[in-house]
């Protein structure tokens, strides 16, 4: 076996998803609580190491195309990795490997004892799902994975420990389930028209029969599909609750992959398989995403101003900063499409930060209602300065990793002389510093309630990865070379420009 | 000490965060923590003074810290108008921090670490600012001195500090998000760089108009510079410990606001250039405008701190609208009155905080006869009136002559008689009070019998000169030192001039 | 010969058919439950039968026949005890047998009864 | 073009159906009927595109030239199973909900969750009213 | 012809469904369309689908729903709020979808781009490639089967999301108890006790003859998982769920779930770890076409396994709170006549 090591080299892209995929029958087999944890957590360690090689294998040797099964690429499944799913690939396992190494504290509180074993499972199992999404070159293999991505979500999120979640569960379920069926749909039409689910082929025999009303039809379900499961504005109704009411650790999981994980399926469709001109010159759709966008940047925004449960404040602002990547999405620039990477990256960090601290307060607290944070600037010092620097980061405060991805945005935003959506975004982050500032001050410059127990800091199970989140926000924030870089390649390569 | 001048400017802004980490260390022992604190003002300003010889004798220093996206750097350089503002920051605050020590004593206000750890923060963002080799460190240090100083606003913890903080935060961080990033955003991509450059770094062929909108969103993005819509955080922060109200309003603040507005209009857009633009002129009347209804609000007040603050906003205008004019005597005013404005301002804020924590009063109805008390105290708020009105024998005329001189010679008649008009207002809002002071029979109050609620007052009306109950000792050296920095500007304002005249010469 | 085979099976499954339609008439003409499931299981067991052995006659390969018989074996046996189960269910869930119009919602079966 | 496409019509109108009854329904069982609905249509809908006129089931036999499409009987194969896991998930939740929320009529549960939002909602509030 | 009656009256059904309050009449009428759609497929010549859709969509999910029916009452409460804009959003997805057919391809026609493009190598050359009658066999086990690998996972995260959501801790039971109920169970139904002892054998043999015939004919693992399940199921459903229990060992059967997925991903990695690409049976032995009927005996095999078994996790996960519920609801009927009873 060790002589076959050096060519497993070779078969990292089909790793990357079945080291997660094999772990998470073992987990049931292990059984117990803590070697799971353990084990998971060695999981996804080894798949972030693996999409770290990938991306390092991509960025200097271009496309790895793996065959499954040996079979050539349009009538096998083939895995195609090139920049972009990469990156995302980067993205989804350090975030699941950082916030999986609080799982064991966090969920002690929010999920009985008994059913420990299956959050772990669930929870490699949606990283699974995730990965085999990003990872494929085949569309109806998207939707497979798709659906095991979804359904341990609903699972996770049904394990809160408030009865809401099981509702919000169920909401997800619905619009989930709709949502990949409509995909189903566009992709059956899809093959209809070309007679293949590849999607490397699909991009060159689309454009055939690009006039044809059916593909435009497909077009439409795909991106409806997609566009469900990204939240985007006004599909997003079911993932406040169900972020707001989920595990913490579910999350802050969730709200740092599953919607980039959309993002992407939105990229790949529209550039790759559709391709540019026909997803923005034949369709309206830059017009429609931008205003998408905007609604949903103001509507969230305005939203999670008036919220008194900080995790479903928070879950609105996701919804918001979904809208910027939309916009950057729509500007269809390599500018746009490099602010729209970027953030994906950026807001992954901070989100994922922020909800884990969120769940460090919850462990110490047992809710998140606003006025549980009464004095808890004090009381619980790193986690609300971590709380405290995440939200500068959604506001894009210079010198962290929000600030960087506004940046791009803008600039995107100009290149074009697109000036009144610049203003607007502008305008967006200001709602953001409302409802960051609202927290703050209750945190900081507020006396505890008599009533209030004094709670202790977080556990270092907690403090570790928050603050390993938030100084890669800072890190970020400043070191722009890494993450600009890869977005900057894998938006060309989208655009077909070679540097 | 041997140390090269490029890790003297670092330094500058490394000291006084290495203050805060310090004080925080300290903080449970108050005079250990105020010596840190003194400490590091006394190194901060040997470093500028070091500095300011270094140019003086022509050395070019330039730092470059990160590269955060390719081409766009924190870096810092000095030129004589950074040195400027940092040579005041820094003296300014050493002596605000010794009025504070006073202040906060007496006053006995909680959470004192917290108050000097922002404080410390606040300089070293200044300090930041002042030396930003480019338009960006500039904006990402004028963001973290915003956020410094909103726990210094709100320090009180009551409903009415955070409504204040509210306003203040909401108003600063907008514009800067929405106007002055976008600005700067937009300045990025028509010049392509943002390095501050003498002449401006526009092309020749830039568009005008796009040009002139740029220069509107960068006056109004530079909240802090506070023009008149903007305005409004100004009075709002007046909740904050009169100390603060001293660095916000003298030192820190509204200075890195006007300090960036001028160096926006030197170093980004070139007198040349400014002078062309369409929009100059309708910014020239905003602040002109500034000046006077900031004026004639501040004669409506009588709490003292607000009227001050509006004085303020007013003087905040002459500096926007010298910087505008983009003639060399304008810029020169505007440059001057930077520093002879915070030398009188800081003033009468350590004197209206005096005269809270001696006598408890904030009203200026009140504070009839009280010159009695505070002899001191009322003659030094004397001469920074005089200072801000802009008559001998305070710094106010030189800064103030020069901005004459400027709107003279671009033959802006109306913004010379909205100059003379607002000194006349200068006069009606600040004089009365010190008259008032030592000649409480001189003109009766009918206000008076309406609102002797306040018992000191009424037994100051009945009882006349108790005695001389002066502000505690280290407040009162702070107030002194200021005074005759008043003085000694009109008196020698040599360097000052020389600085000023520097800042449009071309030193490559 | 094939002729011999052909008319047998054809006359079979006519039969079949006949018996299952006049089951599906019954199930919409008769009063009551009881004889609406009494007319769809006594005619549909038999029809099926009917129709089975009509394509066993006709069948080509010795597979396809036992499958036929299987499936016919399988339908002897579950045609009725379904009728009786069903009858049961309804019985044990107080549904009285008589004429008059049924009550759908009595329609209780074991499956929901595990 | 009718005959054509006839088939597609009234597929299309099935899956319309159950479209229909997941969002305009309260019931929450009902709601699962319809997703099922919908996607047993949506199978229909592969498979009636892989049938070829003429063509027999794809397995292989000496005699025949002519088969149909196997490749959407392998996809719809797979989102069968899919179908039924989701299934499966969503009854295991309206178990759940049943049991917490004590309905499984839509509106009833919205109504309880406002209620009790309003209601901590109003008591965090007189906790801070008593505060002050 | 024949598929124009099919799918009227599959629409009648579907309007029907529609209309129904009675829900336990509605998961009937879909169970019914479940089947006439099976029998669209066959009419189709998907028979491995309509197999399928037979043993699913006309079997376990009907089961299923009954059995929730049976926990949360089976009247649906005449509330519709919002027809207009469901009616809206159907009517606009609808005609959508009619827009987007006016130019596909006939129903039909044998020049379509589907069969034309990937297809044909499938017909042609899988007789050579893998050596299996059943194309949809070869397909879906070796062409795609990292497709029917995600299938697996698939089942297998629902029956741990039915784990995670339903599982509850069950307490030691009184035999005695057991037995009563179980004598109570025998008289009610002895008929169809003893008509499924006979039949249950032969269902669990046509299981396995399904599963290793599903090369040659109609069937698969999946099929056959899905029947084996439902004879357990039966069985469960007629002598109770504490014998049932008693037969199939719970912490074993979670093993066999974790063993099927496991062993459809080892033959995977032991294709990688023999040299080829993941699932590339070719290598597994020294014939290509037998390295790929091994490879598809095992994973058809793990698929099975996973299939009957958590089908069998989540029937019995249902049954098992349905009964708590039913004990917690008698122990609390029981408390209160004991308290009516001391007053």
């Amino acid at each position: 076996m060790i002589a076959h090591l050096p060519a497993l080299q070779v078969h990292l892209p089909v790793l990357q998803v079945i080291i997660p995929l094999m772990a998470a029958p073992i987990c049931l087999i292990l059984k117990r609580a803590h070697p799971v944890w353990l084990f998971a957590l060695i999981t996804s360690g080894l798949a972030f190491v693996i999409s770290v090689l990938l991306l390092q294998q991509v960025m200097t040797s271009g496309v790895i195309s793996y065959e499954l099964g040996g079979w050539q690429a349009p009538w096998g499944i083939e895995y195609r990795i090139d920049k972009l799913n990469a990156f995302v690939l980067l993205i989804i396992t350090s975030i699941s490997t950082i916030v999986l190494f609080a799982a064991q504290t966090s969920i002690e509180k929010e999920i009985p004892k008994s059913k420990h074993t299956f959050f772990y499972i669930l929870y490699l199992l949606s990283l699974t799902g995730m990965l085999g999404i990003v990872a494929t070159g085949d569309a109806f293999n998207v939707f497979v994975f798709l659906e095991i991505s979804s359904l341990s979500a609903y699972a996770l999120i049904a394990m809160g420990k408030d009865r809401r979640a099981l509702w919000a569960a169920y909401q997800y379920l619905i619009m989930g389930t709709i949502g990949a069926t409509f995909i189903l749909i566009g992709i059956g039409l899809m093959y209809q028209m070309t007679g293949t689910l590849n999607m490397e082929d699909l991009s060159q025999r689309l454009p055939e029969v690009a006039q044809t009303r059916t593909v435009f039809t497909a077009f439409a379900f795909v991106i409806v599909g997609v566009c469900l499961k990204l939240a985007l504005f006004p599909l997003h109704l079911w993932l406040p609750n169900a972020y707001a009411y989920a595990p913490s650790i579910v999350t802050a999981f969730f709200a740092a992959t599953a919607t980039k994980v959309a993002i992407y399926l939105l990229i790949r469709f529209t550039f790759t398989i559709f391709g540019l001109s026909f997803s923005f010159t034949t369709i309206p759709l830059q017009t429609l995403f931008m205003a998408l966008g905007l609604a949903g940047i103001f509507i969230a925004s305005t939203s999670a101003i008036y919220q008194k449960n900080i995790k479903l404040l928070f879950a609105y602002s996701s919804i918001a900063q979904i809208g910027y990547m939309i916009v950057g999405f729509s500007i269809s620039s390599v500018t746009g499409l490099t602010a729209t990477l970027l953030h994906m990256f950026n807001h992954a960090l901070m989100k994922s930060a922020i909800f884990l601290a969120l769940g460090a307060v919850m462990y110490r607290l047992g809710n998140v209602q606003l006025s549980s944070f009464h004095g808890l600037g004090r009381q619980m010092p790193f986690t609300m300065a971590a709380i405290v620097i995440g939200g500068l980061s959604l506001i894009g405060v210079p010198l962290t990793v929000g600030f960087v991805s506004k940046w791009y945005l803008l600039l995107a935003l100009l290149e074009q002389g697109w000036w009144p959506v610049a203003v607007l975004i502008l305008l967006g982050s200001v709602l953001a510093v409302i409802y960051v500032w609202r927290l703050v001050e209750v945190a900081y410059f507020k006396e505890p309630l008599s009533d209030q127990v004094p709670v202790k800091e977080a556990p270092m199970f907690f403090i570790i990865p928050i603050w390993t989140l938030i100084i890669a926000n800072i890190y970020f924030g400043i070191d722009t070379r890494l993450s600009v870089q890869v977005a900057q390649a894998a938006a060309m390569s989208l655009f077909g420009v070679t540097p | 000490m041997n140390l090269s001048l490029e890790l003297m400017l670092q330094l500058a802004i490394v000291v006084p965060f290495l203050a805060v980490v310090a004080i925080l260390v300290t903080g449970h022992n108050p005079n250990l923590r105020e010596g840190v604190t003194i400490a590091a003002c006394l190194i901060l300003i040997y470093l500028v003074v070091n500095l300011y010889q270094g140019l003086a004798l022509g050395a070019t220093i330039s730092v470059l810290w990160w590269e955060l996206l390719p081409g766009l750097t924190i870096s810092f350089n000095i030129e004589p108008l950074g040195i400027l503002f940092a040579l005041i920051a820094s003296f300014l605050w050493l002596v605000t921090t010794c009025y504070a020590i006073g202040y906060m004593r007496s006053h006995q206000e909680k959470n004192q670490t917290r108050f000097y750890l922002c404080f410390a923060l606040a300089i070293s963002a200044v300090m930041a600012i002042a030396f930003a080799a480019n338009l960006f460190t500039l904006f990402v240090f004028y963001e973290v001195l915003t956020l410094s100083t909103y726990p210094l606003v709100t320090h009180a913890g009551t409903e009415k500090a955070q409504k204040g903080g509210r306003v203040y935060l909401g108003i600063l961080l907008s514009t800067s998000i929405v106007f002055f990033l976008l600005a700067i955003v937009s300045t990025w991509f028509v010049a392509g760089t943002l390095d501050f450059k003498l002449g401006g770094i526009f092309s020749a062929d830039v568009d005008k108009t796009l040009a002139g909108i740029l220069l509107v969103l960068f006056v109004f993005g530079i909240g802090k510079a506070a023009i008149m819509p903007f305005h409004r955080w100004l009075p709002a922060a007046m909740v904050a410990p009169t100390p603060v109200s001293a660095l916000l309003h003298a030192v820190a603040v509204v200075k890195a606001g006007v300090f960036t507005i001028l160096k926006v209009c030197i170093f980004i857009f070139g007198l040349d250039l400014l002078s062309v633009l369409p929009t100059t002129q309708f910014l020239l009347y905003l602040a002109g405008a500034s000046v006077l209804l900031a004026s004639l609000v501040a004669m409506r007040q009588d709490n003292l701190k607000a009227r001050l603050a509006y004085s303020t906003v007013s003087q905040l205008g002459y500096i926007t609208l010298g910087a505008l004019l983009a003639t060399p005597s304008g810029v020169i005013g505007s440059s001057m009155h930077i520093v002879i404005h915070a030398f009188g301002k800081i003033t009468l804020f350590f004197c209206a905080g005096a005269i809270l924590v001696t006598l408890h009063k904030s009203k200026i109805s009140e504070m009839r006869g009280i010159g009695r008390q505070m002899p001191l105290t009322m003659l030094a708020f004397f001469i920074a009136s005089l200072s801000i009105i802009g008559v001998p024998p305070a710094g106010g005329t030189w800064s103030k002559w020069f901005l004459m001189m400027g709107t003279i010679e671009t033959e802006q008649w109306v913004l010379m008689v909205i100059l003379m008009l607002s000194t006349l207002l200068n006069i009606a809002y600040l004089l009365p009070i010190s008259f008032h002071a030592f000649f409480p029979d001189l003109i009766p109050n009918k206000n008076q019998p309406n609102k002797c609620s306040n018992k000191a007052a009424t037994s100051i009306n009945k009882q006349p000169a108790i005695g001389i109950t002066e502000a505690p000792l280290p407040s009162l050296i702070a107030i002194v030192i200021t005074t005759l920095g008043c003085l000694i500007l009109f008196i020698y304002p040599q360097p000052l001039f020389e600085l000023a005249t520097a800042v449009l010469t071309n030193r490559e | 010969m094939d002729i011999v085979i052909n008319i047998s099976s054809g006359l079979c499954l006519f039969v079949g058919s006949f018996l299952c339609l006049s089951g599906g008439v019954g199930m919409l003409r008769f009063p009551d439950f009881y004889t609406r499931m009494h007319a769809a299981g006594v005619t549909d067991t038999l029809g099926s039968a009917m129709i089975l052995i009509g394509l066993m006659i006709i069948s080509t390969g010795f597979l396809v026949f036992i499958k036929l018989v299987m499936i016919l074996l399988l339908g002897m046996l579950i045609g009725p005890t379904t009728s009786h189960v069903l009858a049961k269910a309804a019985l044990h869930n107080g549904l009285e047998p008589q004429l008059g119009h049924e009550d759908a919602d009595n329609k209780e079966t074991t499956s929901s009864n595990p | 073009m009718l005959m054509g496409l006839f088939n597609h019509w009234v597929v299309i109108a099935l899956m319309m159906i159950g479209l229909y009854i997941v969002i305009a329904h309260g019931n929450l069982i009902k709601k699962i009927v319809g997703l099922t609905l919908f996607q047993t249509s949506v199978f229909i809908f592969y498979i009636s595109m892989a049938k070829v006129n003429g063509g027999t089931a794809p397995i292989l036999a000496d005699d025949i030239i002519q088969y149909s499409n196997p490749l959407p009987h392998v996809l719809i194969l797979t989102a069968i199973v899919v179908g039924i896991a989701t299934t499966a998930l969503a009854l295991s939740l309206v178990v759940r909900i049943k049991e917490t929320y004590g309905s499984i009529e839509e509106e009833n549960i919205q109504d309880q969750d406002n209620q009790t939002f309003e209601q901590s909602n109003s008591q965090k509030d007189s906790k801070q009213e008593k505060q002050a | 012809m024949i598929n124009i009656v099919i799918l009227t009256l599959l629409v009648v059904i579907a309007i029907a469904i529609i209309r129904m309050k009675d829900l336990f009449a509605v998961v009937m009428l879909l169970g019914i369309y479940g089947l006439l759609s099976a029998s669209f497929f066959v009419a189709m010549d998907a028979v491995d689908v309509a197999f399928t859709e037979a043993a699913v969509g006309a079997g376990i999910s009907t089961l299923l729903m009954l059995v929730v029916i049976s926990m949360t009452g089976r009247r649906e409460i005449t509330t519709r709020h919002k027809p207009f804009s469901a009616l809206f959003v159907v009517a606009i997805t609808g005609f959508l979808l009619i827009y987007g057919t006016l130019d596909m391809p006939y129903f039909g026609s044998a020049d379509a781009p589907i069969h034309g493009h990937v297809a044909p190598r499938y017909i042609n050359d899988s007789m050579q490639e893998i050596g299996i009658p059943n194309i949809v066999t070869s397909v879906l086990a070796s062409y795609r089967a990292f497709d029917t690998f995600g299938e697996v996972v698939v089942i297998f995260t629902a029956g741990i999301g039915v784990l995670a959501l339903l599982s509850v801790v069950r307490r030691p039971e009184d035999p005695e108890q057991i037995a009563v109920i179980n004598d109570s169970m025998h008289e009610r139904h002895l008929v169809i006790r003893i008509i499924a002892k006979i039949l249950i054998p032969f269902i669990l043999l046509f299981a396995l003859y399904v599963q290793f015939h599903g090369d040659f004919g109609p069937g698969g693992g999946f099929q056959a998982g899905v029947i084996f399940a439902a004879a357990i199921i039966l069985y469960t459903m007629l002598f109770g769920l504490s014998t049932a229990r008693r037969v199939i060992n719970q912490s074993l059967i979670r093993l066999v779930a974790a063993t099927g997925v496991l062993l459809y991903g080892s033959v995977g990695l032991a294709t990688l770890l023999s040299g080829g690409n993941f699932f590339d049976y070719n290598v597994l032995a020294n014939d290509p076409i037998a390295g790929q009927h091994l490879g598809i005996a095992l994973i058809e095999l793990g698929v099975g396994c996973t299939v009957a078994v958590v089908i069998i996790i989540i029937f019995f996960n249902f049954a098992a709170r349905r009964e708590m519920q039913l004990n917690n609801k008698k122990q609390h009927q029981d408390k209160k006549n004991k308290e009516s009873s001391s007053c």
